[in-house]
């Protein structure tokens, strides 16, 4: 029990890291690499929290589908976020 | 070779995944009611296989292979298969769940009740909204991608 | 033979722990090769975690959602590679 | 005829919905074949709509119940029982809004036959037509949260993409950005609201919720993240600023429907407050927050449509002010429902009146100044002018829509803003002061784009202009019919279809939830 | 280990974060970023709301004998808000594109002609 | 100076949304869940389905489905229609 | 037409391995066998003409996978000498991790192989096994470039770098 | 057997430490793709196999299909974990990352 | 059936229609009452202005949008600016303006438990 708490916590914290990875860094592709990162783990955090079936949505859409309309988007648009 | 597509090692991966992961999520889709699961994910596991082609063959990769008035007529169809079926339990309610436990051929068995293997031809609609939902999610999703990718979409002639 | 889901746990316990090496190069890594490197580790850390913890917590039908994730992590790096080529026009 | 009488809260959402899917496919037959389904389709639901209504109103006001894919349960409810399945819950704010929304989606479906003609994409344009009437058809009849987000979602993306289906205008793209991004705001807040609820409360049935709500920080999260969030949907000051763009960029027939759209959220957040926190709030503090809101909303949004020079902006921001009106109202209505409830029902009579005033007269001038800006070719009124030698009926029209709206005897505005300014100034005389002055205010608004646009000596720009086809006119006589109709006659629409939705909310908390969970 | 709301806390603290990002950044692509992540966050506060503690998942396909389950309303909630989310997203930086490519910029500050 | 306005109103609503987040129940104890156990209990014999959230999401709420497969599909419309092609008079 | 049989079967060997154990004609229900081959033809109908790429000068089908000796070996292959250099690789990272001794460059190969399931594999394994990551593929001679971590020679042969994989590509694949 | 399992499962979470380390120590992409690539491949291979073996030690339909279900998401992850670092480290060099400190590069002769 | 009455008021738009007709009538007799011999075409329908001519304009001259209640406008000059101040068209400015609605609502809401 202990174990499956703290996994909770680390995964958790390691959602809002890449969170905030995701807010902090100035290139756009690497903000959408690390949304697609904290969207992984918030896959695996459904996974732990006994709900495959979201888990599998997350993955599917989270990890191949949004990554790829974002990346096309930003090969239409820009890369750099301008200052 | 062409700019269009990647190497040759991601390409022949892809001949490979592309298959089996459109098996894969038919088989999502198919068992949406015993396992995790089921319309939306099967749906949208499937379109990940469209995207993936995509990338790695190019627009080449399209020709013969995804048209996009078929997957937006398709698309269409599995909407209205899921609004029809919804409308196939009018008789006592919207969305009434006419099959189930009916005994019929169709998703008609039942299910113990507790812990079991599972029984694929129970649940009555389910399954078959599964499948009008997972077409609808799969064409669709690759259609936003598709036109995405590729651009200008030619619209019915007017 | 049984042994305690207890194993498994801390099994997935150390493969989050790893999870931050991988997160700790998305954040440094000075190019965006470097932070695909990091999320490439992420995605196989955690379908390893997937399966780690399916035995753990004894369900079966857990196990698809690794085989998703193996399919499918593929899919959305390949996007980006695709990106760093200068691809996708 | 009883059996579709039974169906027709989800006949209304789902015909609709049925004509979105088949649109794109019938179309590959050809126009004709689409127009001839989207119109029996639209007439169907104002149909359905009608004998909803009438359903509803002559049965005194209690709520029907129909479970999707029910047959587990009789409702109302005894002994503890819970609904499980989602619920249409209709009562007479339900009816009532059922009916405007039937009246737009009649009018804008035989307008936008003529108006979309020549143009591409008229198949998908139609598909997201009838899907957002769809979304709004569920938005108003739903007696459950998620599933009123789901409609609310419905709405906002049909209501984007139809902001920016005129891909080849600039601001279009614009607009359509900010309108999606504020929508999905908007409803990511009434998403997470929904979820403290449900946290709290285990169910997701406005019934249920409002019988069991407590009131503690949590629900009091809640509670403003739904206020303000549909506050914004609905387009109130200061949260209105994507209202102008959408209205002003979206195509003339959808103008109409995004006001109503925009009514519809006003539903929902009076069904919120009243029927859902009604018990556990302080009603006063609510209702002060609602004619804050308002009055901001009908100053600031009459005083910036003066300063327009783009037609469609300024009734635009025309119609901003008036979702103030309802507002203040309902606020009004909402502020005294402790303390002094002898004018309250009026206050509220006078801002549910206003609803389906302000969508008819809204619409037609909207109609009206789609016509005005394909005849003239420009959007810019200064570039406008002399198109009345030409186009006679239309600047009647418009002029009927333009003295409706802003309240002046005998149309059917009046009859409305009589109602709120009585009930206002009873609360607080400042309030009726500003409802008035706004009012002249927005006359002179539409003095001035009258003036500019049909006015002045025939010009060039004027001179190869005509009154649009039939197809086109007759939509805009019905409405300047309704017009006519609702203000020579509002005793008997007061009393008949008013009252009772005015009440449905107001008093009828009681009755709402006991329609699903027994006494 | 008692992990009181952590989970709770974590998702809003994801919603906070979208907010932020919507807010003060400038690009449209970032600003859509920002959704996301509110859309996450409010995804995993869905999902967090069904969790019983020691529940299994409510699939009986070879469920383990088990004395409870986690309630499967907020997963099937979430299931539509994942979807929803996705629909908006791509309508977003659809609309982004063009945005683009009618204004050559995609800085927030530089997008407004509907102004006034 | 409205940055700072700004900042401070945005510091209220995180915290408040964050107070009321933590206000709530404990995790992993939820109150009242009688919606819930039915759909657990009744899944098997009603709908004849083994995985109670497709019961849910298909039957007892599929109502919801419909109008997110119709949002999917509103959405597919309208990214299609954005990038249709245009007749000459409207490039 | 072949192809697209071929990939149907394929596809129904790997449902039957998702479902197994599912009842008793076999392994199988008689609905999983039929869901199955249903899906399978589908598939076969989708993905048949992608799996298999036609002939172009100079490279050979893939069509010449079907024979099932090929899939012996390379079964063989896998179990062998795969997972035993892949160990060993695995050492060879951990020593370097540990003493941080690099020697990094890229090499070009010419392992002569005229098939893309031979290169692919053979691309694949080198990635996999000691101190070598494939970085790009000439496409016209099947030449790889090689990310070599401890470069000992600038102009290596085919085997020096990876031993006896270019023999079990060939056998394999060619 | 449990021993086994200990010793798969223990093979497994040492690997897949070293990877993630290094992932930190190693200077540039290409390196690191070697580390990670190889390490968390061969970690989580042996990782599967634990819980394969597992399955197949508890016997039942149940726990076999547990165990062929792993082994297909070993099979994925074994095919697209060798072609995602390829794709990587292809996009890293066309991107402009020379490999850092290198010998020899054959690759810039050709472009 | 037509009067609407708020309990404190009435309003009977037909009685209302009745007075304008009656109005109507009223000021056609006063009209009927008017000058006999003005007729067009001649040098009284001329536009007097302070006794010069009237400047000549092609073909007729139109008041344009912009140029009605430039007056008011300018008065509310001070109020105008601030108002337009808001609506700066940023994207970023709308979702502030909701933060900002959203923490007032909350605070008051609260306090008001």
């Amino acid at each position: 029990m202990i174990v499956q708490s703290i996994l909770h916590v680390v995964v958790l914290v390691l959602i809002v890291i890449g969170a905030a990875l995701a807010v902090w860094f100035k290139d756009l592709l690497s903000s959408v690499l690390a949304l697609a990162a904290a969207s992984l783990l918030v896959s695996l955090e459904f996974y732990m929290l006994q709900a495959p079936d979201v888990a599998i949505a997350e993955a599917a859409i989270g990890a191949a589908l949004t990554t790829a309309i974002y990346v096309i988007a930003i090969r239409r648009t820009a890369r750099k976020e301008e200052e | 070779m062409n700019n269009n597509s990647m190497s040759v090692i991601v390409r022949t991966v892809t001949r490979f995944m592309y298959g089996l992961i459109i098996l894969f999520g038919f088989y999502v889709i198919m068992h949406g009611h015993l396992t995790p699961g089921g319309g939306f994910q099967g749906g949208a596991v499937v379109a990940s296989a469209f995207a993936l082609l995509l990338v790695a063959f190019g627009s080449a990769g399209l020709k013969g292979q995804l048209n996009l008035h078929w997957l937006q007529s398709i698309e269409e169809f599995g909407a209205l298969a899921f609004l029809g079926l919804a409308f196939l339990g009018i008789g006592t309610a919207f969305f009434y769940n006419l099959f189930a436990n009916s005994g019929g051929f169709l998703f008609g068995a039942s299910v113990p009740t507790g812990s079991n293997a599972g029984v694929l031809t129970a649940g009555g609609l389910v399954p078959l909204m599964n499948w009008a939902v997972g077409l609808k999610v799969m064409t669709g999703i690759a259609a936003v991608v598709i036109v995405m990718l590729v651009g200008s979409h030619k619209e019915e002639t007017e | 033979m049984i042994i305690e889901p207890l194993v498994f746990f801390i099994v997935a316990a150390c493969f989050a722990f790893f999870v931050m090496f991988s997160l700790l190069r998305i954040g440094l890594g000075p190019t965006v090769g470097d932070r695909v490197v990091g999320l490439d580790t992420l995605n196989t850390l955690v379908v390893a975690s997937m399966i780690v913890l399916g035995a753990a917590f004894d369900q079966v039908v857990f196990i698809d959602v690794a085989i998703i994730y193996a399919l499918l992590s593929f899919v959305g790096t390949l996007y980006i590679a695709r990106y760093l080529e200068g691809g996708l026009n | 005829m009883t059996a579709l009488t039974l169906h027709a809260p989800i006949l209304l959402v789902a015909l609709p919905l049925l004509g979105a899917f088949a649109t794109p496919l019938v179309g590959k037959l050809g126009k004709g074949a689409r127009n001839t389904l989207i119109g029996l389709i639209v007439l169907a639901v104002a149909g359905l709509a009608a004998m909803l209504a009438i359903d509803v109103f002559g049965s005194g006001g209690i709520p029907t119940v129909y479970e999707l894919g029910g047959g587990t349960f009789t409702f109302p409810l005894s002994g503890g029982q819970v609904p499980v399945r989602i619920l249409f819950e209709v009562d007479g704010m339900s009816a009532f809004m059922g009916l405007i929304t039937a009246l737009i989606a009649l009018t804008g479906a035989f307008f936008s036959f003529s108006y979309w003609k020549e143009r591409s994409g008229g198949n998908l344009y139609f598909s997201l037509f009838l899907m957002l009437i769809a979304g709004v058809f569920g938005m108003v009849l739903t007696g459950d949260m998620f599933n009123f987000f789901v409609f609310l979602e419905i709405t906002s993306i049909a209501a984007a993409s139809m902001v920016g289906f005129r891909v080849w205008l600039k601001q279009s793209q614009e607009a359509g950005f900010k309108v999606m991004a504020m929508y999905t705001l908007s409803g990511l807040f009434v998403l997470l609201a929904i979820g403290l609820l449900y946290g709290q409360y285990g169910h997701l049935n406005i019934a249920v919720l409002a019988r069991s709500i407590q009131g503690s920080l949590t629900d009091m999260v809640a509670l403003g993240l739904l206020l303000t969030g549909l506050a914004m949907k609905a387009g109130a000051v200061p949260m209105h600023m994507w209202a102008p763009d959408a209205y002003g960029e979206s195509p003339a027939p959808m103008s109409a429907v995004l006001v109503v759209n925009s009514q519809a959220s006003l539903y929902g957040l009076f069904r919120i407050l009243f029927t859902l926190f009604g018990a556990s709030i302080s009603t006063g503090t609510v209702g002060w927050i609602l004619i804050v809101l308002a009055l901001l909303t009908i100053f600031v949004g009459v005083t910036m449509a003066l300063i327009q020079s783009d037609l469609k902006r300024l009734v635009a921001f025309g119609a901003v002010s008036q979702i103030g009106y309802m507002l203040l109202g309902v606020g009004v209505g909402m502020a005294v429902i402790a303390t002094r409830p002898e004018y309250g029902l009026v206050a509220m009579q006078g801002g549910i009146f206003h609803m389906i005033n302000d969508a008819a007269c809204v619409g037609l001038l909207f109609f009206a100044s789609g016509v005005v800006i394909r005849a003239a070719g420009t959007r810019d009124l200064n570039q406008m002018g002399g198109l009345g030698h030409r186009m006679k009926w239309t600047s009647i029209f418009f002029a009927i829509g333009a003295v409706a709206l802003a309240g002046v005897p005998p149309f059917n505005g009046f009859a409305s803003k009589f109602l709120i300014y009585e009930a206002a100034f009873k609360l607080n005389p400042f309030l009726a002061v500003l409802a008035v002055l706004s009012s002249i205010m927005l006359l002179a608004v539409f003095v001035k784009a009258f003036q500019a646009a049909f006015l002045g000596p025939r010009s060039n720009t004027s001179a190869h202009v005509s009154d649009p086809s039939l197809g086109m006119m007759l939509p805009m006589a019905a409405l300047v019919l309704v017009v006519i109709v609702f203000g020579l006659f509002p005793g008997f629409f007061v009393d008949h279809i008013v009252t009772p939705a005015a009440k449905a909310l107001w008093l009828g908390r009681d009755a709402y939830i006991n329609a699903v969970l027994g006494g | 280990m008692n992990i009181g709301n952590l989970p709770f806390i974590v998702a809003a603290l994801l919603v906070v974060l979208g907010l932020y990002t919507f807010l003060f950044k400038r690009n449209l692509i970032k600003l859509v970023i920002g959704i996301t992540l509110i859309e996450t966050g409010v995804n995993l506060f869905l999902v967090t709301l069904g969790y019983r503690t020691g529940g299994i998942s409510p699939i009986y396909t070879f469920a383990p004998e088990a004395q409870q389950m986690v309630l499967p309303t907020p997963q099937a909630l979430t299931l539509t808000s994942i979807v929803i989310g996705l629909a908006t997203t791509a309508l977003l930086l659809s609309f982004a594109v063009f945005v683009h490519r009618h204004y050559g910029t995609l800085d927030v500050r530089k997008v407004k002609e509907l102004k006034g | 100076m409205r940055k700072a306005i700004l900042f401070v109103a945005f510091l209220f609503v995180g915290a408040f949304l964050l107070l009321g987040v933590a206000d709530m129940r404990p995790f992993g104890e939820p109150q009242m869940a009688v919606m819930d156990d039915y759909y657990i209990q009744n899944a098997q014999p009603e709908v004849a389905v083994n995985n109670a959230v497709t019961a849910v999401v298909f039957d007892y709420r599929g109502f919801d489905t419909l109008g997110e497969a119709t949002v999917l599909f509103a959405a597919v419309v309208g990214v299609l229609g954005l990038f249709r092609k245009l007749r000459e008079d409207e490039r | 037409m072949l192809a697209f049989f071929v990939t149907a079967i394929g596809a129904f060997f790997f449902y039957l391995l998702l479902t197994f154990g599912s009842g008793t004609i076999v392994a199988w229900s008689l609905e999983e066998w039929i869901s199955g081959a249903v899906l399978s033809l589908i598939v076969g109908a989708i993905a048949g003409r992608v799996a298999f790429n036609r002939k172009k000068e100079g490279r050979k089908s893939s069509l010449r996978m079907l024979n099932p000796l090929r899939w012996l070996l390379f079964l063989v292959y896998l179990i062998g000498p795969f997972l035993w250099a892949m160990a060993k690789a695995n050492l060879d990272v951990a020593y370097r991790v540990i003493t941080g001794k690099i020697r990094p460059g890229i090499v070009r190969l010419s392992p002569g192989l005229s098939t893309d399931f031979g290169t692919t594999l053979l691309a694949n394994s080198i990635t996999l096994t000691p101190g070598t990551l494939t970085v790009d593929v000439d496409e016209e001679s099947g030449d790889l470039f090689v990310h070599w971590i401890n470069v000992r020679d600038t102009d290596p042969s085919a085997e020096a770098v990876c031993g006896s994989f270019v023999d079990w590509a060939r056998r394999i694949a060619e | 057997m449990s021993i086994l399992l200990y010793v798969l499962l223990g093979i497994g979470v040492l690997f897949n430490g070293l990877g993630a380390i290094a992932l930190v120590r190693f200077p540039d992409v290409y390196t690191r793709l070697h580390g990670a690539t190889k390490c968390t491949t061969f970690g989580s291979l042996f990782t599967a196999l634990g819980v394969i073996v597992y399955g197949f030690a508890r016997g039942g339909a149940q726990y076999n299909t547990l165990a062929i279900h792993v082994i297909i998401a070993l099979i994925a992850l074994l095919v697209t974990n060798p072609t995602g670092s390829h794709a990587i480290a292809r996009a890293a060099y066309r991107s402009g990352v020379k490999p850092k400190g290198a010998v020899v590069d054959k690759l810039e002769d050709r472009s | 059936m037509s009067g609407l009455s708020s309990g404190f008021g009435v309003w009977n738009p037909i009685a209302w229609a009745l007075l304008f007709v009656g109005i109507l009538v009223v000021s056609f007799i006063v009209r009927s009452f008017g000058n006999k011999g003005y007729k067009r075409g001649t040098g009284q329908t001329k536009v007097f202005l302070s006794g010069n001519d009237e400047p000549e304009t092609s073909n007729g001259l139109h008041v344009r949008g912009d140029h009605l209640y430039w007056g008011m406008i300018d008065g509310l000059s001070a109020y105008y600016r601030r108002v337009k101040a808001w609506h700066t068209g940023i994207l970023s400015d709308y979702a502030a303006w909701f933060v900002g609605v959203l923490g007032l609502v909350f605070v008051i809401l609260v306090l008001a438990r």
